[in-house]
C-alpha cells in the first residue's frame, strides 16, 4: 500500500533527533488519530540549516517527518514555509487516500517551527514574503485533513 | 512464509487435516447437497455429518446449527434475524460496547432504523458486569449480545452468569464465540445462551464458513432469501467443502482444546514475563480478568502501534496487529480500549500478540528480543517519550502513564 | 463417483486449475487479507489479482467487483441492497416471473415489507417481452431484474434490449447471470446491465463464492454490516482461496466459451435428436427460443420427473434433475414452467438435462437409451398414460398432451 | 433419504397393471403436487382376492402403491379400508415427512376402489363393519395430508 519511497523513509528515517539549542520548536497532533511530531530548526541568515524531528505515529507520519526533514534543509524560511502535505506526499510519490492527513501533520508542525523562531525574530518576520498558496492546497490542507475514500486496510478480525 | 506467525486472532493457517476433509468435496464428491441423485446424496451426507459434528460439540441438536458464510453473518443473522422476527414484542437490544465491529456496526444500522440500543460498559479491565445487564433489560427487550472472548484483548466475559440472568428475564441471548472456540468449553446449555456465532478460519479451518447456533423456538427471519436451505433460516447452495472442513476443524479444536491451553498459555506467560524484563513502562492489558490462554494485548507506552507492527514486520518478520487508529479505516482509537477508559494516547501504543498451535519457545525468546529493540527505536524517535522526561508533558497526562504501567 | 453427470446446471465439478489456484491461500498464504504484515500483503495481492481478473472479463473497474458468498446472496444484495438504499427515488421493482428463488423470494419478501413488485409474464418458450418491461416501469420505479438465462430451461433472454429500455428510462437494472456465465458474452456495458450476480460453482469454481457487480454510482446499502470490507458494501474476513478459485473459473469459462459452446452444443443437439427418435410424445422445452447451449428441458409426458429421475439414478448411474412438484420443498410445479402456460400435469413431467465440459459424445448414446427405456417402463405404469390411450381422460386435457408435443 | 424398504418397493413395485373386468376401480389425484393413482381390485366372498394399480408419482408415491397392493391382498374389505396412510407409512419403515401425503394419495385411491365396488353391491356395503379409526389417523390424514417441517430436497440450483 505504500510506496518504496515510503517505506525506505520509514525504515531508514533520516535527520531523527532533537536541537538541544534549536532556533524554532513546532509541535503538532493530530486530534483523531492522536499521532504527534515536534520539528526543532536551527537558521542561519535566513535559512534552515539544521532540520530534526522526533515523531510519533504510522509508518507514513513517520516517512513523512524524515522527507520534509530533507526537503527543508537548506531552504529559506518562505521556501520552507512553502512545502505543502502536497508537495510532501507527490515527493513520497504519493499516500494512500486515508493516510493523506499524515503529511499535514509533518508540514504543520514544520511550518509551527518556523512560526516559533518568526515569533522570537519579528523584524525578520516583517521582511519575509510569505509564499503564496493554490487554493486547492489550502481546500486539501483543510478538508483532506482527515482522508477520505473508502479505506484500503482495517483491523483484521 | 517464513517469518514468526502472532496473529492468530486474525486469522489462522488451515490445518492439514482440515484441507483433506475438504479436498474429497471439492473434487469427486462435488454433488449439490440438494440433488436427488447420488451425487447429491453423496454431498447431502458430507453436510449432515459435518452438522451433526458441530451439534456434538455444541451439545445441541443438529437442527439447531445453520452454516453460514462466516461469523459476520452470523452475527448479523443472530440480530437482524431476532430484531426482525420479534417486533412484537419488542424493540430494544443490548449489546456491550466491546463487541466486534460486526455486532456493533450492526446494532448501530439498526439503531439508524429505529431499533432502540443500550450499550453496556466494561471496567478498566474490558469486563461486562452482570449486574448491569440485569438493569439494562427492559420489558421490550428482545436481545442481549455479549461476546465470549474480546479478540483484541482476549477477555473472557462471564458468559454463563449473563446468560442466567438474560434467561431469568425470558430475553433472547446471543454470544459471539469466535474467538472463544478452541479455547474455552462451547456447550450452550452450559452457557446459557441462544445463539452462539463461531467461525472456520479462527480455528484453522477455511475462511468463508461459520456457524450460527440457534436455540429451537427462537423466532428468527432469514436474511438471505431463495430456496430452503438450512432450514429455511439461510438460502444459497450449501458450501459442503467448507461446511465440512469447518466440522474438521471444530473438531480438532475441541480435542486439542485443553493440551492447547496448557501449550500456547505457557509460551505466552513467558513471552510477557520476558518482556516486562526487557522493557520498562509497557502495560499488559486486561490482566485483572481472565484472558484467553494465546493472547497478549500489551500498551508499549511512547509508540505508536502501526509504525510498531511494520517495523517488525518489515526488519523481523513478525507479524502481530494493532487496534491502533492508523490500521482502522476510521482512525479512532480501538473502541474496545477507549471503553476500558485508557486515555487515546496510550490506546495509540496497543499491540496485540496472539498466539497459535504453530508457534515455539524459541519464537518467544527472538519476538521479546526483537519488540524490545523495535520498541527502543520507536521511543528514540518518540516526541512523546522525550516529552514525558524531560518534564514538558502536561502533568495529567504524565499520570496516566505511571497509572496504566505493570508493576 | 461413477456414473453420468448432467446436472450442470445445478452444480459443477471443481477445475483442478481452479483448485490449484485456491491451494495456495488455504496453505502457505493464509493471512488476512486486512493484516498489515507480509502474511496479510500476500493475501490482499491475490484478493485484488483476483478483483481484477473478474473486472477485466466484465469490462469494468474493480472497485465495481463485490466477491459475496454465493449468488443467492448476491442476488439478494442486489434487490435489498438497491431497495434500502433508493426508497426516497421510489418503492416499485419489477422482476420476471421466472427467476430464480434468489431473486422470486426476495421480491417477495420484499414485497411483505410494503415494496411494490411487479412479476412480468412470458411467453410459452419463457421469454419476457421487452415492450412489456417498458410498460412495466413506473415514476417509483427503482429496479428491475431479468435473468440472462433460465436455469430449469436454459432459455436466454434478451437482456441487452431489455438494459436499454431500463436505461432509458433512469431505472437501475440487475440481472442473474448465473446461468450464462462460461456460455454467454458478460460485458457489462454491452448488457446495458448496473447490477450482475454471478455465482462461482456453476463455472468449474468452489460453491460458497460469487460476485454481483455494482456500477459505479449505484446507490447500495450493505445487508451484513461489519468492518469495512469490499468498499463497505459487504462485511466478512475476505473468503481469499474461493475468491482466487472464482476468478480462475470466471478466467477459464472466458477462454473456452466459444469452443465449450460449440462442443457442449453439438453433444446436447445430439441427444435431442436422438431422445425423440427413441421416444413418441415428448416435448423439447423452450425449442423457439435462444437455448444456453448445454442445456435440454423435455416433458416426458405420462411420467412424472421424481420417479424417473430416481430410476434413472438408481438404474443407470445417470444425474439428472427436474422442475417437478415432488423435488421441490412447496411440492408446487415449478414456477417457470407455470409461467410458460403448461398445464400442471406436463409439467409434473419435466426432466432437466445439462450438460457439462467433461461430457462425451458416447455418453449421449448411453443417456438416450436409457432415458427411453425407462421412461417406458414408467409410463407402463402410468394411469395416464392409460387414460389417455383408453379415452378416459377428459378431452381437454388430452388437448393440451397434443398441443406440447414436439413434430 | 428413503428407506430400504421403499426403495425396493419403489425399483420393484409389485403388482402393477389393470385388471380389465374390476370390481372396483379408484382414481384419485392430489390437486397440490398433480400426482395420480388408480386402484382396480377383484372381491371374492368379500375378500380382495386380486389388487392391481397404475400410479403416476413420485419415488414415495410408486413404493406406496406397491406396499399397500400387497398389504389388502387377501385381507376382508373391511380389514382393507383399515388401511390408513399411517399403517402404510409405517409399513414402509417411515417416509420422510414432506412425502406423508404420497401415502394418502394411496390409501384413498384404494379405499374408493372399494367403495366403487360397495356402491354397486349395496347389500354388501350395508352389512359391512366399517373399520374405527383413531383421531389420530384422522387428524393425520387431514392435517398432515400435504406434509410439514423444512423440506430434506430442493431444486438443487
Ligand atoms: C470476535 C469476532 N467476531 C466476529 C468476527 C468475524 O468473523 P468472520 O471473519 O468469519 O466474518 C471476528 C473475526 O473476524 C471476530 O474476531
Ligand atoms: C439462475 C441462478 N441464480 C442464482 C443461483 C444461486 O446461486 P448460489 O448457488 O451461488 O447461491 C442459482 C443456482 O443455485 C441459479 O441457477
Ligand atoms: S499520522 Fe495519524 S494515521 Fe498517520
Ligand atoms: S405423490 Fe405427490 S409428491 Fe409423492
Amino acid at each position: 500500500m505504500y510506496s518504496d519511497k515510503v517505506m525506505d523513509h520509514f525504515t531508514n528515517p533520516r535527520n531523527v533527533g532533537v536541537i538541544e539549542n534549536a532556533d524554532g520548536i513546532g509541535e503538532e497532533g493530530n486530534p483523531i488519530c492522536g499521532d504527534m511530531m515536534t520539528f526543532y530548526i536551527k537558521v542561519e541568515d535566513g535559512r534552515l540549516t539544521q532540520v530534526k524531528y522526533k515523531t510519533f505515529g504510522c509508518g507514513a507520519a513517520i516517512a513523512v517527518s524524515s522527507m520534509i526533514s530533507e526537503m527543508a534543509l537548506g531552504k529559506t524560511l518562505s521556501e520552507a514555509l512553502a512545502i505543502s502535505n502536497k508537495s510532501v506526499a507527490e515527493e513520497l510519490d504519493g499516500l494512500p487516500p486515508r493516510k493523506l492527513h499524515c503529511s499535514n501533520l509533518g508540514a504543520d508542525a514544520l511550518h509551527l517551527a518556523i512560526q516559533d523562531y518568526l515569533s522570537r525574530h519579528p523584524q525578520e518576520a516583517a521582511s519575509l514574503k510569505m509564499p503564496e498558496r493554490s487554493r486547492e492546497d489550502v481546500y486539501e490542507e483543510r478538508f483532506g485533513r482527515f482522508g477520505h475514500g473508502p479505506a484500503p486496510t482495517e483491523k483484521a478480525d | 512464509m517464513k517469518g514468526i506467525y502472532l496473529d492468530h486472532n486474525a486469522t489462522t493457517p488451515v490445518d492439514p487435516l482440515v484441507l483433506e476433509a475438504m479436498l474429497p468435496f471439492l473434487q469427486e464428491s462435488f454433488g449439490n447437497a440438494s440433488s436427488i441423485h447420488a451425487f447429491g446424496r453423496e454431498a447431502a451426507k458430507g453436510l449432515t455429518t459435518a452438522r451433526e459434528t458441530v451439534a456434538g460439540i455444541l451439545g445441541c441438536t443438529a437442527k439447531e446449527v445453520l452454516f453460514t458464510s462466516g461469523a459476520t453473518e452470523s452475527d448479523n443473522l443472530a440480530l437482524r434475524g431476532v430484531v426482525s422476527a420479534n417486533r412484537k414484542k419488542g424493540n430494544h437490544i443490548v449489546i456491550s460496547s466491546i463487541e466486534h465491529p460486526a455486532v456493533l456496526n450492526t446494532a448501530q444500522a439498526l439503531e439508524k432504523e429505529g431499533v432502540q440500543v443500550t450499550y453496556l460498559p466494561v471496567d478498566s479491565d474490558g469486563l461486562v458486569d452482570p449486574a448491569q445487564v440485569k438493569a439494562a433489560i427492559r420489558p421490550e427487550t428482545i436481545l442481549v449480545s455479549v461476546m465470549y472472548a474480546n479478540n483484541e484483548t482476549g477477555v473472557i466475559e462471564p458468559i454463563a452468569a449473563i446468560g442466567r440472568i438474560v434467561r431469568e428475564a425470558g430475553v433472547l441471548f446471543h454470544t459471539d464465540a469466535v474467538q472463544a472456540a478452541g479455547k474455552l468449553p462451547l456447550n450452550v446449555d452450559e452457557l446459557q445462551c441462544d445463539l452462539m456465532s463461531l467461525s472456520g478460519h479462527k480455528i484453522y479451518g477455511p475462511k468463508g464458513v461459520g456457524v450460527l447456533y440457534v436455540r429451537k423456538g427462537v423466532k428468527l427471519a432469514p436474511m438471505i432469501t431463495g430456496g430452503h436451505h438450512e432450514f429455511n433460516k439461510r438460502a444459497g447452495t450449501e458450501n459442503v467443502p467448507s461446511i465440512a472442513g469447518f466440522a474438521k476443524a471444530l473438531e480438532l479444536a475441541e480435542q486439542r482444546r485443553k493440551e492447547d491451553a496448557r501449550r500456547i498459555g505457557e509460551m505466552r506467560d513467558a513471552l510477557e514475563k520476558r518482556l516486562l524484563e526487557l522493557l520498562p513502562q509497557i502495560f499488559i492489558t486486561a490482566q485483572g480478568a481472565p484472558r484467553l490462554p494465546n493472547t497478549s494485548h500489551l500498551l508499549l507506552h511512547f509508540i505508536e502501534g502501526e509504525g510498531f507492527l511494520m517495523r517488525l514486520a518489515l526488519n523481523h518478520g513478525i507479524a502481530v496487529s494493532t487496534g491502533s487508529a492508523c490500521t482502522s479505516g476510521t482512525l479512532g482509537t480501538s473502541h474496545v480500549l477507549d471503553a476500558m477508559g485508557l486515555p487515546k494516547q496510550l490506546a495509540n501504543s496497543g499491540v496485540r500478540i496472539s498466539l497459535g498451535r504453530g508457534n515455539t519457545m524459541e519464537e518467544m525468546e527472538l519476538a521479546a528480543t526483537a519488540i524490545a529493540q523495535e520498541a527502543r527505536r520507536l521511543r528514540d524517535m518518540s516526541p512523546l517519550y522525550d516529552n514525558y522526561h524531560n518534564g514538558r508533558m502536561a502533568e495529567e497526562d504524565r499520570r496516566q502513564y505511571d497509572v496504566w504501567a505493570s508493576k
